[in-house]
């Protein structure tokens, strides 16, 4: 049976146990921390670093990147960054472990070819970016640890984002299917 | 007791080196939990794997009746933490783009992350996107400067609004979260069988 | 499938359900009565009418003194830049927005220290820090600082020197009596708490 | 191979552990020595309650050793205590109360209909705790109004104190405003120094008037 798992499957962990164990790592976050984990205000803060770093004037003149700009230190010196970092060396961790760490390669659906899931790819990305401005932070920072401290936006964010999931999954069927 | 940073049990200086640690933990159990795919993550929008509506509710409800908890046993004060602030149009709409993108690009962002460390090329354009994402919004910010601080409910929480008492919330996530766990379980089932390829 | 799973649901069906029967904490955060009464017990939440009148002097930024007589009390007279809060509308939520500002020292008065002592206790117990009574309130403040008794001849240097700045103090107080009425008809800049929780963040 | 047909034991376990964690807090859970009797509106309606407190007239029963439903409590420290205390009281620091003895003495003597009396140097002195008390539900604490110092001014002749109004505190004992004034126009007569610094402070007064104007 093992053997069948193995050829067939990724060894991923129970989703469950993930589940319980994310849960519990939120709870941490906030028993520390007193906010919730992130992921978008890392991009968001790398933004306005090489835009500063290009642009000073124009960052700072920009009404939405100025308010992230202070004198005594770089944007990047920001908590979701450094959490941001650790995302990644978390991520690299664990793949060595169950031996996920190849080179590079892409996941999609069976259907497209590598180019226009790498297109869009990009589009999403850029779709998410956007929004994710909108709604105050993305999965991780508004939905997961908004919900999990009863906030009302984050509760709207997510069911914002599963619900249109579900709304355009029928236009983007090809991708997947 | 809790929160330890805000109440200064633990020094500031120690703020980034928790956030690696804690960043740590939270990327191991995105790719443990197979976040770092793409093909996983979309499968939730079409019924052939449910592993993101796992995880995510489950850690869900278990952070929210986790907090109930400590709160109630004085290890947390709830009144200290961070709530996020609600912005009510614009984060609809914001999520309503967020999850178009989710089903276009297969990524969110934290998960994109992951993706990038164990190889997927995906991720990377994923979070390129995100990228240019970020920086359209803040050159086209003037245009919806308005709508961006529109709907300003403050840090609210669904008590604050509702006056029904947070545990109730949770209770009720929990039956939702896991009548839908047994739910999607029979539908998976079910499409698995017409997807004879299936390759994560 | 797996009878654990059963198990599992059953777990967390009966820990969610849990916090239904958890007490409804109340909506005013408060401190823990031991905690309350180590507070009381401290002499250092004192302040004599000198260092309130040095502090007015120097003009103290950090300075917000709340006098919890009844508002004709108040308009009658009451030390300069002081805000109106008597002790029965204490509680309400346009007074409290007064209190829990970082890096603010409030100096509650009364015509005693009595009134003063019990608007402070009633505040403690909401967990707001920073906060002072002054010792014998208006009237001690009258003795002192607008009516200063000569020490007598005998007695050490210290008395003396305070009784050289009561003097003064009595000038700016009295001098600038009629500016302060003018000040006070224009609408006093009364800093309020912002409604943000303690940690701020957002991803 | 499907997800539910694989062994969760492991999340069984994880979650487990979690329920444990909680239940153990629930036993180490430690019951505070108080607890709060009356919400934050009770607690100011009490304050305005006269039965509340005790008249230094009242406290020649004591004294005789005439009521035996009284019981004085001196909450200064020992070395104050020393020098001088109210006959027939006894002393328990305010930094004692606190104690786990002394608050179960306090819900002894509530049991027993006792009431207790608190004082201090001043009344200012015992009132934070008298108040305490009385929002942790403690009915039968009152507080000695004028502490020990009106009592040690006055023990000759405590039951003259009857119609003595001096102790009570809360009232204005001058009218400030005509104080203030009044001293400002007596300024003048005061010193060479002083005469100076006045007229510079309505210098600037002119100045902000004609400045209205």
């Amino acid at each position: 049976m093992n053997k069948q798992i193995s050829s067939n499957q990724e060894r991923y962990l129970n989703p469950y146990l993930g589940g319980v164990l994310l849960g519990l790592l939120v709870i941490l976050t906030v028993y520390i921390t007193g906010r919730g984990l992130g992921a978008s205000g890392a991009v968001k803060s790398a933004v306005v670093t090489t835009s500063n770093i290009i642009a000073p004037y124009e960052t700072q003149q920009n009404g939405y990147m100025g308010r992230f700009v202070t004198d005594n230190h770089s944007p990047m010196f920001n908590w979701l960054v450094f959490e941001s970092l650790g995302v990644f060396l978390g991520g690299l961790l664990s793949g060595l472990l169950f031996g996920r760490v190849k080179k590079f390669r892409i996941d999609k659906g069976p259907k497209i070819t590598n180019k226009k899931r790498l297109i869009f790819a990009v589009i999403g990305g850029i779709l998410f970016g956007f929004g994710s401005q909108f709604g105050r932070g993305c999965t991780s920072g508004a939905a997961l640890s908004g919900s999990a401290t009863f906030a009302l936006g984050g509760v709207i964010v997510m069911l914002a984002i599963f619900g249109s999931g579900y709304l355009f999954a029928y236009l983007f069927r090809k991708l997947w299917i | 007791m809790g929160p330890l940073i805000p109440n200064g049990i633990i020094p500031a200086g120690w703020d980034f080196v928790i956030a690696i640690l804690l960043g740590i933990i939270f990327g191991f159990l995105l790719e443990a939990s197979g976040f770092s795919s793409s093909r996983n993550l979309a499968g939730v929008f079409y019924g052939y794997n449910f592993v993101v509506l796992r995880v995510f509710f489950t850690a869900v409800i278990v952070a929210m009746t986790g907090l109930l908890y400590f709160d109630y046993l004085g290890w947390i004060d709830l009144s200290k933490i961070f709530i996020l602030p609600t912005f009510l149009w614009p984060m609809i709409i914001g999520g309503v783009i967020m999850g178009i993108g989710f089903v276009a690009g297969g990524f969110c962002p934290g998960t994109s992350f992951t993706g990038i460390a164990i190889g997927k090329t995906d991720a990377l354009f994923f979070t390129i996107g995100l990228y240019i994402g970020i920086y359209i919004f803040s050159l086209a910010f003037p245009l919806f400067e308005k709508f961006y601080t529109s709907g300003n409910l403050g840090n609210v929480t669904l008590t604050d609004v509702t006056g029904i008492p947070a545990s109730w919330f949770a209770a009720a996530f929990t039956v939702i979260a896991l009548a839908a766990f047994w739910g999607t379980m029979f539908i998976e089932k079910k499409v698995r069988k017409n997807i004879k390829e299936y390759k994560f | 499938m797996n009878r654990n799973y059963i198990f599992l649901t059953i777990l967390m069906l009966f820990l969610a359900v849990g916090t239904i029967f958890l007490h409804k904490t109340e909506k005013l955060k408060q401190i823990e009565p031991d905690k309350l009464l180590w507070e009381i017990i401290q002499p250092t939440r004192y302040v004599s009418t000198d260092h309130v009148a040095k502090m007015i002097i120097q003009q103290d930024p950090s300075l917000e003194i709340i006098d919890v007589r009844s508002e004709k009390e108040f308009n009658n007279f009451s030390l300069p830049k002081a805000i109106n809060i008597p002790v029965d509308s204490l509680l309400s939520e346009t007074s409290l927005e007064n209190f829990g500002i970082p890096g603010t020292k409030i100096v509650f008065i009364s015509n005693d220290d009595i009134k003063a002592d019990q608007a402070w206790v009633i505040a403690k117990r909401l967990g707001f820090d920073g906060m002072y009574v002054m010792r014998g309130g208006l009237n001690c403040w009258m003795n002192t600082i607008i009516q200063p008794v000569e020490p007598p001849e005998y007695a050490p240097l210290t008395e003396f020197a305070t009784y050289e700045f009561r003097k003064g103090a009595k000038l700016y107080f009295t001098g600038a009596k009629t500016e302060n009425t003018e000040t006070k008809k224009v609408k006093v800049m009364v800093k309020r708490r912002k409604k943000t929780k303690a940690a701020s963040g957002g991803c | 191979m499907h997800e539910h047909e694989l062994n969760p034991w492991r999340t069984l376990i994880a979650l487990s552990v979690f329920a444990v964690l909680i239940v153990i807090g629930f036993f180490t859970l430690q019951k505070p020595t108080m607890k709060y009797d009356l919400n934050m509106k009770e607690s100011l309606t009490v304050l305005n309650d006269n039965d509340a407190c005790f008249y230094p007239w009242q406290l020649e029963k004591v004294i005789n050793k005439k009521a035996n439903n009284i019981v004085l409590f001196d909450i200064r420290d020992k070395f104050t205590y020393g020098q001088g205390h109210i006959p027939n009281s006894e002393n328990i620091s305010a930094f004692d109360l606190t104690n786990k003895e002394n608050i179960k003495r306090l819900d002894n003597l509530k049991k027993q209909n006792i009431t207790v009396v608190l004082y201090g140097e001043d009344q200012l002195q015992a009132n934070g705790p008298w108040m305490l008390f009385r929002q942790a539900g403690f009915k039968n604490v009152k507080v000695l109004l004028g502490g020990y110092k009106y009592y040690s001014e006055h023990k000759e002749n405590l039951a003259a104190t009857k119609s003595d109004e001096s102790y009570k505190k809360g009232t204005p004992r001058f009218d400030y405003a005509k104080i203030a004034s009044q001293s400002n126009t007596g300024i003048e007569q005061t010193s060479s120094t002083a005469k100076k610094k006045v007229v510079v402070r309505r210098k600037k007064k002119t100045k902000a008037a004609s400045g209205g104007c």
